[in-house]
């Protein structure tokens, strides 16, 4: 049996219980042939805390490693220590500078935020919104580079194609659903030409759903979040977002582990695999179920 | 001894707290080699004149000179510049530092910039060996009875060499052994030319080590005498208190009744096979020397600490004492010897003190009735002239002894059916100890019964029906009042004390 | 009379004063929209989580100890008051059974911090900082690290309900901290809780039963933070896994800012709440100002100084020497 | 002599066991790969960036202080550096003179710290609360959020260099805690330090200026924090906006398990050194044995609280009842 490291950014969200998901069924459809072991600190925060988890990973010596590293340098000199040893590397989610690898999956953020520009758009279009006017920005947190990245995707993309929309100061919310709902409740109040939000998580998009959602404001604000979690999709049905940007957690998870075997067996792999973003509307929300919730693919 | 000069002037010094004026037109001279003493009332202001002299609080109008220049601007470190070193009633020690580096603290001896531990231990085991005082100096501040800090704070005074020594209290933790190291470093700093300002409740030490004595009233000065041209203590008493006091234990005679309390074999740490009882009505007295154990048995009776064997028969049948909530609940009480660590909640109004175990007197339903309690408060405030601005004031602000006095107050207002003093009068002037006396004939009369555990024998004698004297935690005897003696007593109490050496050392 | 009545007015007064200047200033610099009603029941409302939380933690400070595992609680109780009663779950129970449930579970943390601290001897700071991670570690595992959702509808109602034109959530917050006024002030407990706080010994030997009140200290702490967490549940209409991540130093700081000592023995409901209103007034005021996130941090980390600053300040300029001390050492 | 020798090395030594009892289980049950040399190194090097943060939290809990903005100074430190380095920025600096200026600004943050608690009479918690969120805010917007890469090769290097078989990272921990063992004890910094923490009016008495040493003292404890900062770097190899992130806990805790008391004047540097190493080794030790993430948090948060109340079980054993009361208190 190979051994295989799986180690996810954090082990508190639904995004990286998706990536195991993906992960642990990769390990079951091997039937037997590899056994997939998870890791993960507890919060997205804890860059040195990973470091010291694949120090540790390491010196327990597997077959190969699947890492979602939270810093693209830090880990840097271990992983290209661990590849020089011969052990398989494959990165998900976020490259890693100066390290041999076997292989990187990951979806590009700034082209998802930028389609999350599209899909306000679209929806205000819809409406009959005019295209002026404030949105609001939600963030779940100041200094993450996939959160920098989708936000600045998101502004970069609406400056171009309605450039009379003004993008508001982003708001930090600390990753908490109340404190999303509470910023979306003061831009209302601050901005009377506020006509949509984008926010850049899950715990944002919910706190931004709630606030629509309760006030009745489905017509007169047009929001678009990232991810999706049960109250996410909830709120796509009922009209509080109305775009969800979705990765793919379970194949990243999937197809990591299974590149990881493939690179035991010395199989060839692609040096880049863009595992892409859906974005889900409505309309296509009851065939997109599958890749909203991963959990219904548990095959273990 | 050299030529006596003035070291300290004060002149028409006023001081007024939001609540009070404590001090109202003081002047006072103290010249070098000379033991003043400073007596007066609970909340005469003697502390705070203290306060100003050393800087710690700011004067509100009037003049302090020292060595004849006027010091205008004070604070704890310039006066402690000018060669003013003074010994607070709360002791000013670092807890958490040994005895030796608290004698060096801010000037440890040096090699290079590194501090020289050795020559710091030697140095501080040296200059105790030569007071007489067996402490460890390695042992933290912290590990020391309240006494041994005390006098670590004293001793430091020999060793800084200042002009002028303030001692506020000193005697009310001390030993008598440790009292008597007290009074030889007063000689000894006298012999040097310092000069001393040293206040007490106890009348009879003023007169053994002060020549002269300066009275306070109410913050006013009453005037400075010499103890020669006094004479007694009878004669100072009237100038503090406004009054003589003509019975001091004045005791109005009581029926003794059904025993309420009585102990049989009580067995615990540092006390064997102690067995007593009280009757209704009467006073029961507790004698030892320090550290006799005679604390320890009370605490066991409230159960604070556990008791190993005997039992404690309360009205005739056993009770089970495991905390002192049991013990409030077969109606004892305790007041505890060390006020300020085991008595006050110094954050809390006046109020709240004496009423912490007091509510169940003033609630309804589970609710507390505040008219009531605060009616409650303010009657005993008067009953023990207790000096306030307001009973919403915080203890802090009161003088040492009127805080002592919310603690009694507190205890007297619960009316328990056998109340325990431990040395309750310490820090106390004269005028309210004879109150209190008082009071305790009010509480006998109603039946209840009170021990009382003290040090002083006049006040023991005077009060009590009769003694039980406790010697090296066993019962030495049970004296009645007709046999009582100081003599008597003292050898009764030094019984069970192994050497002759310890004896000396002790009376 | 005058001394105490006057100076507790007064403490709390410099923090109502400092409110007052944060509120105008807010009033004018967003031309009203701060002082517009729908604002300020938001004001109050984002508050009231956080000032339920703050009301427990009070209590713990007074006390003299600490309180770290108050988020954790959050999220337990919002956990598995969704776990209870998920129409999507295994129990489905009803509302009523997911609270009593879910407050149960909150109240048992508290009692193992209170053994933990009063029979264990264990520092309440390492006691709590424990408690926080052990809880959370709980909350995770029995939701799998997912959110979990189907909650009854009454229960998502709650938080947009509104009575008298105040939201229930706020209400919520209202009443139980004027009842903990009323508490601490007219009740033994809430005298003991003084007593203890400001010393222990004292409080023992004055037959206070300390064991058991700590014990009830702590209860009733975690029953706050658990009241709180079915508070943030029905604003966030599920069981989140990291709901009330970092409530703690939320809490802390409304109590500190409303004047209490970390060394125990002083503290007011009221105080807190008003603490807990600055707190959220930061926040609030700097959405609707709209400034920089990162320049708005750098002055909300200044404001939460210097609204202490400017507490002690006054209150050191009006009381003279004799409590400069205290308020060195507290 | 005796009395206060025996009674020091007494009490790190329970810390000593408990550690020795984990590493044996550990050993064991990881089937020798806990004790591995590889790992050991590992762990040490692990606990060193929380050890020298944890060295300058101890300085400031003897002072009967605390502080949280030492994980944001830990962030401005590594990226003041990085940003005053990196070959793809405006300043392109040598090492030497990006390591001063991170120091320096880092120093700064504590002397603002100490004028707020000295000067101000802020509580150290809120004052440093304050400036944790006001740094951090400082922190995000010199790097607009974003890492800054770039940094000297050399100063990536250091992470990953040994001397004597034992990582560059650990021997900068070992050498700053041997000074700081020296400087307590045979200095007066070391010594005022105590004095302040124990009885600061006593203190003041004696002719110790308080302000003076105060000011050195959080401005040593950010130096620290500083040099933490750029150890920090060196591992991650660029400046992180969210670097040192949440540090604070793990240092309080590394100290408060390593003996000292959170109201001052007691604490020792071993103490706080072992303290370090058990918090360290309860998160290696999770990871090798592969223990599903939750249950290992659960796990964590026990022995956290399980560590000290041992420590103080064993203490208040052998002390008998005269020190009970203490502990409690502490
Ligand atoms: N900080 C303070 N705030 C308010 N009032 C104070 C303060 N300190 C002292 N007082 C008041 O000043 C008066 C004088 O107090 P002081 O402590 O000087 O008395 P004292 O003569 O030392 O009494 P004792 O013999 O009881 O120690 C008292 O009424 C006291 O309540
Ligand atoms: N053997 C001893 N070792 C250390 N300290 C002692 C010893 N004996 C007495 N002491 C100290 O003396 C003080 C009084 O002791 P204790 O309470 O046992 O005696 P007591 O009979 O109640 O005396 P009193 O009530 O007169 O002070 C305590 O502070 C105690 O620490
Ligand atoms: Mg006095
Ligand atoms: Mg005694």
């Amino acid at each position: 049996v190979y051994n295989i490291a799986f180690i996810v950014k954090a082990t508190d969200s639904d995004f990286w219980q998706y990536t195991i998901v993906g992960g642990k069924n990769a390990e079951h459809d091997l039937q037997g042939l590899a056994k997939v072991t998870v890791y993960g600190p507890p919060s997205e925060a804890d860059i040195d805390l990973q470091v010291s988890i694949l120090e540790n990973v390491v010196n327990t010596k597997p077959d190969a490693i699947v890492i979602s590293s939270t810093s693209s340098e830090a880990p840097s000199l271990i992983l290209d220590a661990a590849y020089k040893q011969g052990i398989k590397i494959v990165l998900i989610d976020n490259f890693v500078y100066d390290t041999g690898y076997n292989s990187f999956l990951a979806t590009n953020n700034a082209v998802g935020g930028a389609h999350a520009a599209d899909k306000l758009v679209e929806a205000l279009k819809a409406n009959g919104t005019a295209l002026k006017g404030k949105v609001g920005l939600i963030s779940a947190m100041a200094g993450v580079q996939v959160l920098t990245d989708r936000d600045a995707g998101f502004t970069n993309r609406l400056k171009e194609i309605a450039p009379d929309l003004q993008v508001l100061p982003t708001i930090y919310t600390n990753n908490d659903i109340s404190r999303s709902a509470n910023a979306a409740e003061d831009l209302l109040i601050a901005h009377s030409d506020l006509v949509g939000f984008f926010a850049d998580n899950n715990h944002t998009g919910i706190g931004v759903a709630r606030v629509i959602e309760q006030r009745g404001l489905e017509n007169k604000i047009m929001a678009v979040a990232y991810d999706s979690d049960p109250l996410e999709i909830e709120a796509l049905d009922s009209g509080a977002l109305k775009a969800l940007i979705v990765q793919d957690p379970h194949g990243m998870g999937y197809k990591g582990v299974m590149f990881a075997f493939m690179a035991i067996n010395g199989e060839p792999l692609p040096a880049y695999l863009d595992t892409g973003v859906y974005v889900i509307t409505k309309d296509i929300l009851e065939d997109s179920m599958m890749i909203l919730d991963p959990f219904s693919r548990k095959k273990y | 001894m050299p030529e006596a000069r003035t070291v300290l002037e004060l002149e028409n010094i006023y001081k007024t707290f939001p609540a009070v004026k404590a001090l109202d037109n003081v002047s006072m001279s103290v010249k070098s080699g000379e033991v003043r003493g400073l007596v007066g009332e609970n909340g005469a202001g003697k502390s705070t004149l203290i306060k100003i002299i050393t800087g710690a609080y700011t004067k509100d109008s009037g003049s302090m000179l020292f060595e004849g220049n006027d010091i205008g601007r004070n604070s704890p470190l310039i006066s402690k510049g000018l060669g003013i070193y003074a010994v607070y009633q709360d002791v000013m020690v670092t807890p958490d530092l040994t005895v030796a580096e608290n004698f060096f603290l801010g000037h440890q001896p040096r090699i290079g910039p590194f501090i020289n531990w050795k020559k710091m231990y030697r140095e501080s085991e040296e200059f105790l060996d030569e007071i007489g005082l067996e402490i460890n100096v390695h042992k933290n501040i912290k590990e020391l009875s309240i006494a041994e800090s005390e006098m670590v704070a004293i001793c430091k005074a020999l060793w800084q060499k200042p002009k002028l020594v303030i001692f506020d209290e000193p005697t009310a933790v001390l030993t008598r052994s440790e009292t008597k190291i007290l009074f030889k470093i007063i000689e000894d700093l006298k012999k040097r030319g310092t000069a001393i300002i040293y206040i007490s409740h106890n009348l009879e030490e003023v007169f053994e080590v002060c020549e002269t004595v300066s009275v306070l009233k109410d913050g006013a000065t009453v005037g400075t005498y010499t103890t020669e041209e006094l004479g007694n203590v009878d004669r100072l008493i009237p100038l503090m208190v406004g009054r003589s006091i003509e019975e001091m234990y004045h005791k109005t005679a009581t029926e003794t009744g059904q025993e309420l309390l009585r102990v049989e074999n009580l067995s615990g740490n540092r006390f064997e096979n102690i067995s007593f009882s009280v009757k209704s009505g009467e006073v029961v007295g507790l004698f030892g020397l320090v550290g006799a154990g005679r604390t320890e048995i009370a605490r066991a009776i409230f159960g604070v600490d556990h008791f190993v064997e005997g039992k404690i028969v309360v009205k005739g049948s056993e009770a089970a004492i495991k905390k002192p909530k049991d013990a409030l609940d077969n109606g004892i009480g305790y007041l505890p010897e060390d006020r300020r660590k085991q008595g006050i909640f110094l954050q809390q109004d006046i109020d709240f003190n004496l009423n912490i175990i007091n509510f169940d007197k003033a609630m309804r339903a589970g609710i507390i009735n505040y008219g009531k309690a605060h009616a409650q408060t303010r009657d005993y405030v008067e009953k023990l002239s207790i000096k306030i601005g307001s009973i919403y004031q915080p203890i802090s602000q009161l003088s040492g002894g009127n805080q002592q006095k919310v603690i009694i107050a507190r205890w007297l207002c619960k009316n328990p059916d056998v109340l325990i003093f431990d040395e309750p009068t310490v820090g106390i002037d004269v005028g309210t100890k004879s109150e209190i006396y008082r009071l305790f004939g009010d509480i006998l009369n109603s039946g209840k019964g009170i021990i009382l555990i003290s040090s002083y024998l006049p006040e023991l004698m005077g009060v009590s029906d009769r003694i039980y004297v406790i010697s090296n935690g066993k019962m030495a005897a049970e004296v009645q009042k007709k046999d009582f003696s100081e003599e008597y007593l003292l050898t009764l109490a030094m019984k069970n004390l192994v050497s002759k050496e310890k004896i000396k050392e002790a009376v | 009379m005058a001394g105490k009545r006057e100076r507790k007015a007064f403490a709390e007064r410099n923090l109502l004063i400092i409110l007052v200047v944060m509120w105008v200033f807010l009033a004018i610099a967003t031309k009203g929209n701060f002082s517009s009603w729908a604002n300020i029941t938001n004001l109050i409302r984002q508050s009231s989580i956080n000032g339920v939380v703050a009301i427990g933690m009070t209590l713990i400070i007074i006390t003299g100890g600490i309180d770290l595992s108050v988020g954790s609680i959050v999220g337990l109780s919002g956990m598995i008051y969704a776990i209870m009663t998920s129409t999507r779950g295994d129990f489905k129970l009803s509302s009523f059974w997911g609270i009593i449930i879910a407050l149960a579970v909150g109240a048992l943390v508290g009692l193992i911090n209170a053994v933990a601290i009063h029979d264990g001897k264990v520092p309440a700071f390492i006691a709590t900082l424990g408690m926080m991670t052990l809880v959370r570690g709980i909350v995770m595992y029995v939701s799998s690290g997912r959110m979990v959702t189907g909650v009854p509808t009454e229960y998502r109602q709650f938080a947009v309900d509104e009575f008298l034109g105040i939201p229930a959530l706020a209400w919520t917050w209202i009443i139980l901290a004027l009842v903990m006024i009323f508490v601490l002030k007219y009740t033994k407990f809430g005298r003991n809780l003084y007593a203890i706080g400001s010393n222990e010994e004292a409080a023992r030997l004055s037959g206070i039963n300390i064991r058991f009140n700590m014990y009830a200290f702590y209860i009733v702490a975690a029953l706050f933070s658990g009241v709180a967490g079915l508070m943030l549940g029905t604003r966030m209409a599920a069981g989140v896994p990291t709901g009330g991540q970092g409530y703690e130093l939320d809490a802390i700081a409304s109590v500190v800012i409303g004047g209490a000592s970390l060394s125990g023995g002083v503290g007011t409901i009221l105080g807190t709440a008003l603490g807990a209103l600055i707190i959220q007034t930061i926040r609030n005021g700097g959405n609707l100002l709209g400034v920089d996130p990162f320049i708005m941090q750098i002055i909300i980390g200044a404001i939460i100084i210097l609204a202490v600053f400017f507490d002690q300040f006054i209150k050191s300029r009006k009381k003279g020497e004799g409590l400069k001390k205290l308020f060195k050492r507290a």
